[in-house]
């Protein structure tokens, strides 16, 4: 991080974000001949050049495979390596390091639950996931159930777009759910779940929680051990980070109960062909030659946000978010699905007479990205009666501007398919 | 666009070209034909978008007939209305060759001269949105399921 | 690629690999004050200015999550990533784009085989592997023993450290074997396998053929189709490309008997929460955010070799491998791990009186990097008798002098510890 | 090192003192009490080292004496070999104590002024080889398992 950046990002004001643009190369492009307005970083966020630079100089001056090698290059970048698990500890305010286990991403931290806590759990008990799920926490407990005899279980959603929480107390009244596996924030209706209040539910009725922290951790300061979470998972690349890096956290004691999942390199202690031993946590769930460059890269992108610090994230996100709802409500035949009570910046709406697909493709003409279909959650568009949204989404190089440059693009829309 | 401003005036006149404004917003061949001949179903499970197909055969085996419902985008519906309206008095080896040029201009936005498309010429600049060219041929997917349940073994009328 | 080097590539000479030097901005660090001296490229690569640049400009100029966006910045981001899965098929020979399946990497490669062509063997059928693997190639296939009651059989090494193809052949002889998966190339004795062989052997007595190729593919040229192997797998950070990307390919028959083994998004085609269909290949292998950047980096890095050409890359590698071993074979008390005829350029060995570990400690402060231990091949150390050996690995950038300067401060540990 | 040219200077006179290379070739206390009250492995699998450590305990529960014998580098041989010698005589508290500020100094690289480690400071330069500090360590850990089995509920000499 440079120092000019460095000093801006120590404390920005809401009009302080505007600075932290330059940070972002990318974010200068022009798309069809318009500057970019990247309102899709929901999908994936854009990378500040403290990321970029980050991995270029690691390739650039200190790299070489990790754990194994008793050379400079490789202690070093060890340390780097091994350095980001403490970041990523701090930022989740986990009990210990070691409880942070490196995957792929969000989809692969899920899969290695579903199979290594899956495996825990006995014939004929439950899993208890959301009508708001995405994909990535949908598919891998449906093969859990085919694959172990495991219940799937699914809570309501209310119209407002919130977790029935009644309806999942109905769900685990009968103690056979062993997970409750819920999104912390919707990635289609932007509503941010009550995670405490799911936890104590949970752990009332004898289950454990699993929070899909892929779009809150982005937008809220998560201290697992407050929420009393069992287990947390995110994804770097919608954290300002590169693709190719999650996160799944959990704690010690179920950590130490649950077999491996991957076999490979770095994972055992020692291998014979009759046996192999696994290794300590956290490195029996991390399986072949890690993503150092890539854990390097969200390394620097945590420190990126927290020098920034969530309260002002979310202040900034909080008052684009009112903006933005303000805006597009004023729309005729413009319906934003969801009002949540507590709800982050990812807004999903449908226009009358005009496709998503169709939106999506003259705000892009416009320069103006966002994402049209069903965004990975077909089940709760089926919930919500319809079978494709439009959705904008906020990083933290947004600004109102950009937000009005949409309305009055969706204006023009609307008009052309009246 | 009526707009005053010229913000999406290229889209408008390229992609989103008045014939398939008009028949998004109007289609002229939409409607489920019953008794049918053949009939299939197109699915994009991405969108939502559902293309159903039905086709009546004349004597020469060519299509007498042929109605869409289409729940999609203005592509998709545009498409399989001009679709529908291009097929009909064509036999099964006309409608294969026609779908093939249809697609290579998709892929390269080039109509060719010799065989002309005539309305479908309508989609050329689509191969600049990569991303849509499913939206165009997802009808015709379902048309060539639908001709080939007129043709199968099982063949014959059919209420859909 | 700068012009340059692009000259430069077209068709070094066995001394125009000096030049390409240049190409590695890490090669001019130093450590402990002594130019660096990286002999661990077996364990991963340096990276070229081509891949770093590659995944820079992505993250600066072009970059969204792919697949799934109608926008721009998300087409044009596919179009990238897609066309590394061309690059790829190139690269193999293989015979069509949609069986190349990107991993994190070969370990996790190897663990999708073992779950999902695993799941295709029945009870009661066989596994073969060989005494020479990483624990990568032994553990999946340890864990799909004790999980589906498959029996793992082990093919012997011979002592000069090659395959006993005698021993492999009696293996398959009850025509029990589904598969036969073992190395293209050792990472430990740089034996390189006859795996058209193989092949016909494996084919012959009803069992398909997995080669791990992480080693192999960085040194031949591979052709999928000419080996007539059915899977083959290797990972991008041996090859020159970024860490956290990987390569799986299959034929399309067999792909298309195998059930998914990640969930999540990208991989289905439909969901329901009673069922999910799966998507067509490569995606029904590819759960949730793909590795995007690597796999821009690891097409840079492919292009590249491929500028270079297999033909000088492996001329180049027997010239130095020949050198090493003349040199090193000349000091006292210096042995080398099996002496297979056909061998590429990673050279393990013992030292009298000193210890791998001790060895590679005093290298180190040298400047010099090499690896000492088990090599994530405890077992082949078990066969070889040995607890742990020093291992030198060359890559494209390797020179004489490097050789020498190993040999030279060989001879001085050796007198130190003597 | 002996020989001409300085390019190993520096580890000979920080990590390999004379003492450290010594001990590693000529231990003082290498071999297996028999009998001993109490012995234990340590394993490091990752370079195949294995130290053994047994001790006989005097009339005061100290160490009277203890012996090793080691496969490993020169690291972890003369480290089992100083700590013999270090802990004979001392209890258990004094030996967990020393043990503590070993670590305390392989991890700073500062040995301290007041609780001398006496030959134990000979590894002081071993925190800049981060990852051979395991290596130092190893002997400790099947020492402290020694102990243990020597004081635990079925302790009494036995024959390893
Ligand atoms: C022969 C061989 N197979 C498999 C692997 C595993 O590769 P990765 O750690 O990238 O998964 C390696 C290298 O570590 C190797 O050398
Ligand atoms: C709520 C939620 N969960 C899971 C995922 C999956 O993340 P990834 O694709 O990085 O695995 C996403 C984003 O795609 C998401 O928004």
């Amino acid at each position: 991080m440079n120092e000019m950046s460095a000093v801006t990002l120590a404390r920005p004001g809401l009009t302080g974000f505007e600075a932290l643009r330059d940070d972002f190369p990318i974010l200068s492009q022009t798309v069809h001949g318009k500057p970019l307005v990247f309102l899709d970083s929901a999908a994936s966020a854009m990378k500040p050049a403290q990321v970029i630079d980050a991995m270029s100089d690691t390739m650039r001056t200190q790299y070489a495979n990790v754990h194994r090698g008793l050379h400079w290059m490789s202690e070093r970048t060890t340390d780097a390596y091994e350095g980001v698990r403490d970041k990523v500890a701090r930022l989740l305010n986990a009990p210990s390091r070691d409880e942070i286990i490196f995957t792929q991403n969000s989809t692969g931290a899920i899969n290695l639950l579903a199979h290594s806590f899956g495996a825990t759990l006995a014939r004929g008990q439950a899993v208890v996931i959301s009508e708001m799920e995405h994909h990535s926490n949908i598919v891998p407990w449906q093969m859990l159930r085919d694959r172990a005899g495991i219940e799937l279980r699914v809570a309501r959603v209310t119209d407002a777009g919130e977790l029935d929480l009644d309806h999942l107390a109905e769900l685990l009244a009968d103690g056979r759910a062993g997970l409750v596996a819920v999104t912390h924030m919707s990635n289609v209706l932007g509503t941010v779940t009550p995670a405490a209040g799911i936890a104590r539910l949970a752990h009332a009725h004898g289950a454990k929680l699993m929070l899909d922290g892929s779009q809150a951790v982005v937008h809220r300061a998560v201290d697992v051990q407050a929420l009393d979470a069992d287990f947390y998972v995110f994804t770097g690349h919608k954290l300002y980070g590169p693709s190719g890096i999650g996160v799944l956290w959990g704690r010690t004691s179920l950590l130490e109960t649950m077999p491996p999942f991957l076999g490979g390199g770095d994972m055992i202690s020692t291998v014979s062909f009759e046996e192999s031993r696994w290794a300590e946590l956290p490195h029996r769930f991390e399986a072949g030659t890690p993503a150092i460059i890539e854990a390097i890269g969200l390394g620097a992108a945590i420190d990126y946000v927290q020098a920034i610090g969530f309260d002002a994230l979310q202040a900034h996100e909080a008052d684009l978010t009112a903006h933005a709802l303000a805006r597009l409500q004023a729309i005729e035949g413009l319906q934003v699905l969801g009002h949540a009570a507590d709800r982050g910046g990812v807004i999903s709406f449908t226009l009358e007479n005009a496709h998503a697909h169709d939106i999506a493709t003259l705000l892009d003409r416009n320069g103006i990205a966002v994402r049209a279909g069903n965004h990975c959650a077909e089940p709760l568009m089926r919930r919500l009666g319809v079978n494709s949204t439009a959705r904008a989404s906020f990083g933290l190089y947004t600004t109102k501007r950009e937000i009005d440059l949409l309305a009055e693009t969706l204006e023009q829309v609307r008009v052309f398919f009246a | 666009m009526q707009g005053p401003q010229a913000t999406t005036a290229d889209p408008m006149s390229d992609l989103y070209q008045q014939l398939i404004v008009e028949r998004a917003r109007a289609p002229h061949r939409a409607g489920v034909l019953e008794p049918a001949d053949g009939g299939a179903e197109g699915d994009n499970p991405f969108c939502g978008d559902r293309v159903q197909v039905t086709v009546r055969l004349g004597a020469d085996g060519g299509v007498a007939e042929s109605r869409h419902r289409t729940r999609g985008c203005a592509i998709c519906t545009a498409s399989a209305d001009l679709m529908a309206e291009s097929v009909e008095g064509l036999q099964r080896p006309a409608i294969a060759s026609l779908y093939e040029r249809f697609g290579a201009m998709l892929q390269s936005g080039e109509s060719g001269t010799t065989d002309s498309l005539g309305l479908l010429a309508a989609f050329r600049s689509l191969h600049e949105y990569r991303s849509r060219i499913r939206c165009a041929t997802l009808p015709w997917t379902a048309l060539l399921d639908a001709m080939s349940e007129a043709a199968g073994p099982g063949s014959g009328r059919k209420d859909t």
